[in-house]
């Protein structure tokens, strides 16, 4: 914050230090491994299960599982599971691409009150929508500039 | 505003389910390509022509011969030879070089030949089925030739 | 009549001849369930959308409330409600159904005290002969509002506070049969206190100094001792901010037993529901005053007792301009009238 | 591939530690995090480091979001091979279309079916 803080906010931040509940780092990050891992086990299955029942390589294996993932993170939204998973494992839940899923549907399921074009759709990426932003701009400046190395052939 | 019960629901979740992945069609498979899976196989060299199974059997060994790898298994068609392996778990950092490595070592010992190389577990897969298929009296050598294509065409495709 | 700097006292002891708290599901799980007068069992309330499922909860509130009073909707000069929606909509819509003259108010949590001082000012000084004031919130209908979707997967820290899903309405009337009822004394405005707290998610450790300022500027405007009260409540502190309220309020010499320092927010819910620091919303003051302490009240427990509800002042806007949050807080002294 | 199992739950969950550090020490919004480890995956794309991770690890580096990033410049880096520099442009969405369009299809066929549970 670029605001400075009075004397006064200083003392009170002291005293809230005291008081304020500290996460519990260690207990939440290994929440977070065990969750995280796990759904990144089950990503795993189902692409050997597209591999091995389907016409998949390895290589293109991971579009069917990103889009089964999704799915599975649509019925656990629906069913009103995957908020009670998030508070439990907070980033295993919302780092897998099932958190994704989980940001763009829960935002949909959520503002269907206001109707499908301005509640459902209007809403849908309001909280998935930094995501995409970001990783279509980085992307780009990233690619941009590695094919520019690569034309002037300094790479 | 009133709901359909959640059958309806439950049905249409299912249909959808089943497009999603019933959009290719699962083929039969044999004991060896399914417990290639899990463990180490070994799978016999073999060629489409009978007579260039020594050739077929040589590039084998020396595929073999690369330390990062365990399991190989080589097909040759009538133009190109099929190599697809297994690369140690932790060397799998380093499937490009490996794959790099084995390309030039081939292609420096038989010039002549053309050879498509994967490490791709589908790959590897799908050469054992063409195998056990190729050992059947009855699986004609252009059918035999023609899966080897597809296998080739599928690998190259990326997405 | 104004007490002292920002205090009211009520000579004339406008009488609480009734009120009603009306709760969702899990409240009904609560420690506190026995004292709501309707609990309901789906947090929708059979209707479409939870803006209107907020609607009715005060809506039910509010008719109870007059029906406990032996009064109908034509006998309320007043209605003084709100809530945390944007433009207050649920209470209006409320006041609209139930087409009693109304001041829409807006003090987030701290809007039931807002209400009650209002009140109790408009009957003590023949403003009024019968009020109705109320507040509000829907635990989904807020998380909406402030937060994310209710069903997206985030995680709240500990700090974090649940909203109440419950609303709370009392009936007030100038009246000359006093003896045993529930009578406002006085009240203590509140200003705005901001001591740089921005953290949305430790709303408790914001609100407490403009709790420990309004309390202190209570017992000095009215020369009181704290000793005075057999409880003093504070709406939504919750288990961060009221340790802080209280060291604040004894650095600045204040006597205050922690045994008679309670907090709302603290209240409502058993230690195994997930509610993380505890209860918040505006219908938590609400509906736990409302209901719980005046039955209290009315069993002999306490005689006098001071009720200091709190609001943070935030919009998700401003949270997200990272401005620091704003908070007030309002107190008003209720007591058994002997 | 049991070890494969095994790499991609214990990659797959270190990257998870790292978006839940994010949140806890430094107290970030989900928001800012999930950006965050967008545009590192993209960098680390770049700098081609992020495809020996998939090769090692399968579905612990390709289900994180970190790889979102990295498909999406794979994808731009793939077509700028192809048509030079507009292919960085055009080829952004190349990889990584299945899981926006299936988080758009399954989002609205969630808004079908689900009310909120609260």
């Amino acid at each position: 914050m670029a605001k400075q803080k009075s004397p006064e906010q200083k003392r009170y931040e002291k005293i809230e230090q005291k008081h304020e509940a500290k996460r519990p780092v260690v207990k939440n990050c290994i929440k977070a491994f065990f969750v995280g891992g796990s759904i990144c086990l089950v990503g795993q299955a189902v692409s050997y299960f597209y591999m091995y029942y389907f016409h998949f390589t390895e290589q293109t294996a991971g579009n069917p599982t990103v889009a089964t993932m999704i799915f599975f993170a649509m019925l656990l939204t629906g069913f009103g599971v995957y908020d009670k998973i998030g508070q439990f494992a907070g980033a295993g839940s919302a780092v897998p691409i099932t958190g994704f899923g989980n940001s763009v549907i829960s935002a949909a399921i959520e503002h269907r009150t206001e109707g499908f074009v301005l509640g459902v759709g209007g809403n849908m990426f309001k909280l998935a929508g930094s995501v995409i932003l970001f990783g279509v701009f980085s992307a780009f400046v990233v690619a941009l500039i590695k094919t520019l190395l690569l034309i002037w052939g300094v790479i | 505003m009133k709901r359909k019960p959640i059958v309806v629901y439950g049905l249409l979740v299912l249909v959808i389910g089943s497009l999603l992945s019933g959009c290719n069609q699962g083929e039969k498979t044999s004991e060896e390509s399914r417990s290639s899976m899990i463990q180490s196989v070994d799978p016999e060299a073999t060629a489409v022509k009978k007579g260039d199974h020594d050739v077929a059997e040589k590039v084998k060994k020396d595929v073999q011969s690369v330390p990062a790898i365990y399991d190989v298994a080589v097909i040759k068609g009538k133009d190109e030879i099929l190599v697809a392996y297994k690369v140690k778990h932790m060397q799998r950092f380093h499937m490009k070089k490996i794959e790099g490595e084995i390309n030039k070592r081939l292609e420096k010992k038989y010039p002549k030949e053309n050879f498509i190389v994967s490490s791709d577990f589908k790959i590897f897969i799908e050469a054992i089925e063409l195998k056990d298929r190729m050992e059947d009296k009855d699986y004609s050598s252009k059918d035999a030739e023609e899966r080897l294509k597809k296998i080739i065409k599928f690998k190259k495709e990326r997405t | 009549m104004l007490k002292g700097k920002q205090s009211w006292v009520f000579p004339n002891r406008p009488v609480i001849v009734s009120s009603a708290a009306v709760g969702g599901p899990f409240e009904a799980r609560g420690r506190l369930a026995n004292d709501f007068d309707i609990l309901h069992d789906d947090l929708w309330m059979g209707q479409d959308s939870y803006e209107k499922a907020h609607k009715l909860l005060l809506e039910e509130a509010i008719e109870t409330a007059i029906q406990k009073g032996n009064a109908t909707k034509e006998d309320v000069n007043f209605m003084l409600a709100g809530d945390l929606v944007n433009q207050i909509t649920p209470s209006s819509f409320a006041a609209r159904t139930l087409g009693i003259p109304y001041f829409g108010l807006f003090g987030a949590c701290s809007t039931s005290m807002e209400g009650l001082a209002l009140a109790s000012f408009l009957i003590n000084n023949q403003g009024a002969k019968t009020v109705v004031t109320a507040a509000s919130s829907h635990n989904a209908a807020i998380e909406k509002q402030f937060r994310y979707p209710t069903e997206y997967g985030s995680q709240k820290p500990p700090t974090a506070q649940w909203t109440v899903t419950g609303a709370g309405a009392a009936l007030l009337t100038d009246t000359d049969e006093k003896a045993g009822k529930l009578v406002t004394t006085s009240a203590t405005i509140g200003k705005v206190v901001d001591l740089g707290i921005s953290d949305p998610f430790n709303m408790g450790a914001a609100m407490a100094p403009a709790a420990a300022d309004t309390i202190i500027a209570h017992f000095q405007d009215l020369q009181l001792d704290p000793a005075y009260y057999d409880l003093i409540i504070t709406g939504d502190l919750a288990k961060i901010g009221s340790p802080i309220a209280l060291e604040l309020l004894q650095k600045e010499g204040l006597q205050i037993d922690s045994e008679k320092f309670k907090d709302c927010g603290l209240m409502v819910y058993q230690e195994d529901q997930k509610v993380q620091a505890g209860g918040s919303g505006a219908g938590c003051s609400a509906a736990v005053l409302y209901g719980h302490l005046f039955n209290e009240m009315r069993n002999g427990k306490y005689q006098r007792i001071l009720l200091v509800a709190t609001g943070a002042l935030l919009s998700p806007l401003s949270f997200q301009q990272k401005e620091s949050i704003p908070c007030i807080a309002h107190a008003v002294s209720i007591e058994v009238h002997p | 591939m049991l070890p494969m199992f095994f790499w991609a739950f214990v990659i797959g969950g270190l990257i998870c530690v790292i978006g839940q550090i994010m949140f806890d020490v430094f107290k970030l919004t989900p928001g800012h995090t999930m950006s965050t480890l967008v545009v590192i995956g993209a960098i680390l794309g770049g700098f081609g480091v992020y495809e020996p991770l998939i090769d090692f690890a399968g579905a612990g580096a390709t289900i994180p979001i970190t790889s979102f990033g990295n498909s999406l410049v794979n994808g731009a880096l793939q077509e700028a091979d192809q048509h030079g520099l507009v292919g960085v442009l055009t080829g952004m969405f190349e990889i990584t279309s299945s899981g926006i369009s299936a988080a758009v299809v399954f989002g609205f066929i969630g808004a079908l079916l689900f009310k909120p549970k609260g």
